[in-house]
């Protein structure tokens, strides 16, 4: 016996132009020179079909990054510049946090002063050794 | 107690009392009315008083004379708050689904967008005939404290089912309890108001076309 | 010393960078059902957070909510959180078995008195003397009043411990009751749901382990981050109850079209939790998703609701026995009390006296 | 009993399964008052039919309802008092007709002119009906005839009758078919009648007769609400008509008569006739079909037909009288809201004989004068002499210079000669 399952349009719904024009209306507070923010994508209620649209609608433009921290993550600038994308996955590749950032460049990628004071006394430590020990 | 167990109870045993007042008491009174009997004519009748009765119980409900411009406002306010009121009482799928519980049978449900209309137009139109009844002399000569209190009855399970599905206020368990309390109280106070008018109108009527029905009277 | 003990020093001692610790800030956020915004300050509050104790009991319960914990999908965050925690007691986890189980939870105890964290599954029987559910001979009611008394907060984890849940459903043979119909001395954070989301349970430690405090409540003491809206509030399906769209059977058009759940017997409306947003199974969906209506399973006595496949506004009782009773009883009534009445009338017509002329 | 007694003992007597259901359906919506001619025309919220129902309401609900006993019980409610029936006689006389029009329009079905009129029942017994009813009702009962005419006066009118168309009247004829009864302002004013259907019933070859003992139909006992005097008044006509024997006793052209004799009478002396009621008008459409009246030229004259309530709302004769009227009338026009509907001439349900009421039945003759207005007639035509008295009166009052006729009178003007 052949079940016919068809699903009728999954994006009819209308959860997905709610967050399109409350992204849109972000990004417009960017582009006059207003905050950045965030949209916590796992606070909203998206049908699997209605994520997917979304990724569909959103695209990829021309930045993609990945950050390799306990876990992997993603970062990538949709096509509309300004808008990431950001997915973070744990070690099993779980994603723990699944995000929108409305920026010129997501907080994320920014080095950070506690790792450059780390990395610099990294780099003074490898100036500062003899040339001996370089075995 | 807490929100869900006293949404429980008005689903439940609120619901079981509300309807053995409202069952008992309007078998009561209804029985109670024809029971009070009146004499037979002694005349000879020149027409039917059965048929014609029962032509007036469904006639006088579009049938009215000509009227005043207050007449015409309770008139038509009165039609849009009584269709309002039945449109949503019988065809919101939700009410169904509670009716199908009971009777074990159903039927077909109205759009929302349907009963959306009815139902503001409804509370719209009871909000006109309650100001109507405060400043219409007429009105307000006939008026009691029973005339209020039954507004506010019937208008209260109106308000709370509209914010109910408009997610208006409350949180859901909220308002379905608040709606379901007011219709328990609406229930209760049938038997015992001007509300038993919901019956005894056609009572009334089958009796005025009797009465017609029997000397010819054709209206 | 003490900030050798912060989730900072720890993490940094992993070889852990800012950057990784800001994901997992943003992880936590996430986790916590916070404004995406505040990873800032979580990092700021995890600078200094201490490592609790945590003590768990299990009374009268199924051992799900610690399968949903274990079976959680962010392990990598847990062991995180529980890097954080120390759990000193949970007769199912630990490896230490009998007198030495039972041992390591009155050191525990005596330790760490007055700061530790009781974690509670299940329900407790009060009936006879609590004998219904023991532990290494002693009752469960015995064992949560000892503990009680030192612990610092208590987080009653699944419906059976915040509110009763299955063991209290009629007709509860064991007395079955809540923490917190037992406890009334201390803060009590309950976590319903049977089971609770994993996400949950963390999200909740990760708050305590935060910010030092539990997390605000809603009026049955569950954490309003996660429970302060219904499923229905955030159901993906919500938009088609809005427009009176419902599946009538589970195998119909409607069903396959993914339309409401309401008249299946969905309790969505009037259940609180966070099953629609944080779902289930690392994000794999939660019931409506699969295609059933939820149970309302984190509300208080949901098991005795009525059933679940009885849509919300169909009656939680019998009405038409008591409607049938009433309609006879009313009749009855009207024929005695109608019998007075005309027996009035007729005394009426007796005592008339005729009108005549000389009355005008 | 003291009076009040007697008043509200008669008031339990007469509520009945319709009252009781009628005051319960009642939802105060007011509408009545826009049927009725006394609201209408001054809009004094009083007047609204229902209303002027209220004591007869209180003694419902303290007499017949569950809650009402328990709070006469517990003392907790008003009982009606003797200032409060007195308050009530001018709303219950002075300003209803009886005509009926509130129970046409009730949205809820409530045949409220069935309430006024049994209501009147307790009121005359608490001795709180007006003075002029009273008065006529005396005159009725003492003399025959509320205007006071008598036998004498009738017999006048069958001498002058006999002698002007050479036809004998006949009186006390045994064995008739039909019984003619008048009513008492034919007798006084309209004595043409006695000419005209004596005419008609000529031509007609009708078997007829008229009882020196039953010659008043005009019932003030049903006006002022009294069984008891109206089954006295309207014996004396069931008694002539057995004693003579005859098949049909002829209601004359006056509404409430006919309401008496056709529909009240048998249920006040308490069992059927042993013969039927037949409005003249009824009995002139039924020879008309027959082809046994037959009229001969036409009057040109604009003229209308003012239905009397007795007749079309509560009687059910609409159809017959402008039957009549096409036979004569080429140029007979309806007034609007004619038929059913038709709006009362104001005096009515014994307010004519109420002198109290005479500046309010004035003042709402204006409603009569819009309808007359809207078409204007030269003449109306109507089937009651009250009616016609009241209409002659409202247009004295209104200077409107019409001329207003009975149908019966109008169609024996143009009777055909004999044709044999």
């Amino acid at each position: 016996m052949i079940i016919n399952v068809e699903v009728a349009d999954p994006y009819s719904v209308g959860n997905i132009a709610a967050i399109l024009s409350e992204i849109a209306s972000r990004l417009g507070t960017l582009a006059d020179g207003g905050e950045t923010s965030l949209i916590d994508l796992k606070s909203l209620p998206l049908s699997s079909g209605e994520y997917e649209h979304l990724r569909f609608t959103l695209g990829r433009g021309e930045v993609t990054a990945s950050l390799d921290a306990i876990g992997m993550s993603e970062i990538v600038e949709t096509q509309f510049s300004g808008v990431w994308w950001i997915t973070h996955y744990n070690d099993q590749g779980d994603i723990v946090a699944d995000l929108i950032e409305i920026a010129t460049i997501p907080n994320i990628l920014l080095s950070q002063p506690e790792d450059m004071r780390t990395g610099l006394a990294l780099l003074h430590a490898i100036i500062s050794r003899p040339a001996s020990s370089h075995d | 107690m807490n929100p869900q167990d006293l949404l429980y109870w008005v689903r439940g045993t609120g619901l079981q009392i509300a309807a053995a007042i409202f069952v008992l008491g309007m078998s009561y009174r209804m029985l109670h009315l024809v029971l009070l009997g009146r004499k037979k004519s002694l005349a000879i009748p020149r027409g039917s008083e059965w048929a014609y009765g029962l032509r007036i119980m469904w006639q006088r409900s579009f049938v009215l004379p000509e009227l005043s411009a207050r007449g015409k406002f309770t008139v038509v306010a009165g039609y849009i708050f009584h269709l309002g009121f039945l449109i949503t009482l019988f065809f919101l799928s939700q009410h169904i689904d509670m009716l199908r519980a009971i009777l074990k049978f159903g039927w077909p449900a109205l759009p929302r967008s349907v009963i959306d209309i009815a139902a503001i137009l409804s509370i719209a139109a009871m909000i006109a005939l309650l100001v109507h009844r405060i400043i219409d002399p007429v009105k307000r000569l006939l008026s009691d404290f029973q005339d209020y209190l039954t507004w506010a009855l019937t208008f209260l399970p109106l308000l709370t089912g509209f914010m109910l599905l408009r997610s208006i206020g409350f949180g859901y368990t909220t308002l379905l309890t608040l709606h379901i309390l007011s219709v328990e109280l609406l229930l209760i106070a049938i038997p015992f108001t001007k509300l038993a008018h919901m019956f005894s109108t056609f009572v009334s009527r089958w009796y005025n076309g009797a009465s017609a029905g029997f000397r010819g009277v054709k209206a | 010393m003490a900030d050798h003990d912060s989730l900072e020093h720890r993490l940094a001692e992993q070889g852990i960078s800012r950057r990784a610790f800001l994901k997992f800030c943003a992880a936590m956020a996430s986790l916590m059902a916070l404004p995406p915004g505040s990873a800032v300050a979580i990092a700021a509050a995890l600078a200094k957070a201490k490592r609790p104790s945590v003590i768990w009991l299990s009374f009268q319960e199924c051992t799900g909510c610690t399968e949903s914990l274990t079976r959680s999908h962010s392990p990598t965050l847990e062991s995180l959180i529980f890097d954080m925690i120390s759990l000193d007691y949970h007769h199912t986890l630990q490896a230490a078995s009998g007198f030495a189980a039972e041992k390591s939870r009155d050191d525990a105890m005596q330790a760490y008195y007055g700061k530790y964290l009781l974690l509670v599954d299940g329900s407790i029987p009060t009936k006879d003397g609590g004998v219904y559910s023991t532990i290494a001979g002693r009752s469960n009611l015995d064992l949560l009043h000892e503990a009680a008394k030192g612990a610092a907060a208590i987080v009653a984890v699944g419906t059976c411990a915040a509110f009763g849940g299955i063991p209290m459903a009629k007709p509860n043979p064991t007395g079955a009751v809540a923490v917190s119909d037992l406890i009334k001395d201390k803060p009590i954070i309950n976590i319903s749901g049977c089971p609770p989301i994993p996400a949950v349970i963390t999200g909740v430690l990760a708050h305590y382990l935060t910010f030092g405090e539990l997390p605000a409540l809603d009026e049955l003491g569950r954490p309003k981050a996660f429970y302060g809206e219904t499923i229905h509030d955030h159901c993906y399906r919500r938009p088609f109850y809005d427009q009176g769209k419902f599946a009538k059977t589970f195998d119909d058009e409607g069903a396959r079209n993914g339309w409401c759940l309401y008249e299946l017997g969905c309790k969505g409306p009037t259940t609180h939790n966070a099953c629609a947003t944080t779902k289930w199974n690392g994000g794999a969906g939660f019931p409506i998703e699969a295609g059933h209506g939820c149970l309302g399973c984190s509300e208080p006595n949901f098991w005795d609701a009525g059933s679940f496949y009885a849509p919300l506004p169909a009656p939680s009782a019998d009405v038409t026995t008591i409607a049938e009773v009433a309609a006879v009883t009313g009749a009855a009534a009207a024929v005695a009390l109608s019998a007075l009445d005309r027996a009035k009338k007729k005394r009426a017509q007796q005592a008339h006296e005729k009108l005549t002329v000389k009355d005008l | 009993m003291n009076t009040l007694q007697r008043g509200i003992n008669a008031m339990i007597e007469q509520i009945d399964a319709p009252i009781a259901t009628f005051f319960t359906s009642c939802v105060h919506c007011g509408l009545c008052a826009d049927s009725c001619l006394f609201y209408t025309e001054t809009q004094d919220p009083k007047f609204t039919p229902i209303y002027k129902l209220e004591p007869l309401r209180r003694i419902w609900q303290q007499e017949y309802t569950f809650w009402g006993k328990l709070m006469s019980q517990l003392g907790l409610s008003k009982p009606v008092t003797d200032a409060e029936l007195a308050a009530w006689e001018p709303l219950v006389y002075d300003s209803c007709t009886l005509c009926g029009r509130c129970s046409l329009a009730c949205p809820v079905g409530n045949d409220i002119v069935y309430m006024v009129r049994k209501m009147r029942e307790g009121m005359v017994a608490s001795g709180h009906a007006p003075e002029g009813l009273k008065g006529a009702t005396q005159r009725a009962i003492g003399l025959g005839s509320p205007m006071g005419v008598n036998l004498n006066t009738l017999m006048a009118h069958i001498h002058n009758t006999e002698k002007e168309t050479g036809l004998s009247v006949p009186l006390d004829k045994e064995g008739a078919d039909y019984m003619m009864v008048l009513s008492s302002a034919e007798i006084a004013e309209y004595s043409e009648i006695v000419s005209a259907v004596t005419r008609i019933f000529h031509q007609a070859g009708v078997s007829w007769t008229m009882a020196s003992d039953g010659f008043e139909g005009t019932n003030s006992g049903i006006q002022i609400g009294s069984s008891d005097l109206a089954a006295e008044l309207l014996s004396r006509v069931v008694r002539a008509a057995e004693r003579l024997k005859v098949k049909y006793v002829i209601s004359p052209e006056c509404g409430h008569a006919y309401t008496a004799l056709r529909w009240e009478g048998p249920n006040l002396i308490g069992r059927p006739y042993h013969f039927e009621v037949i409005h003249i008008i009824e009995l002139l459409d039924q020879l008309r079909s027959e082809g046994r009246l037959r009229t001969e030229g036409l009057d040109e004259t604009r003229m209308t037909f003012h239905d009397p309530c007795q007749m079309v709302r509560r009687g059910g004769v609409v159809e017959q009288p402008r039957n009549l009227l096409h036979m004569v009338a080429p140029n007979f026009v309806e007034m609007p809201d004619a038929g059913i509907q038709n709006w009362c001439c104001g005096g009515g349900g014994g307010v004519s004989a109420n002198e109290r009421a005479e500046p309010l039945r004035i003042k709402v003759f204006s409603r009569k004068k819009a309808q007359l207005d809207a078409i204007g007639v030269d003449t109306i035509v109507t089937s009651c002499s009250n009616c016609r008295t009241m209409l002659l009166d409202g247009l004295e009052h209104n200077s409107m210079n019409l001329n207003v006729v009975g149908l019966t009178e109008l169609i024996a003007e143009h009777l055909a000669p004999a044709s044999k």
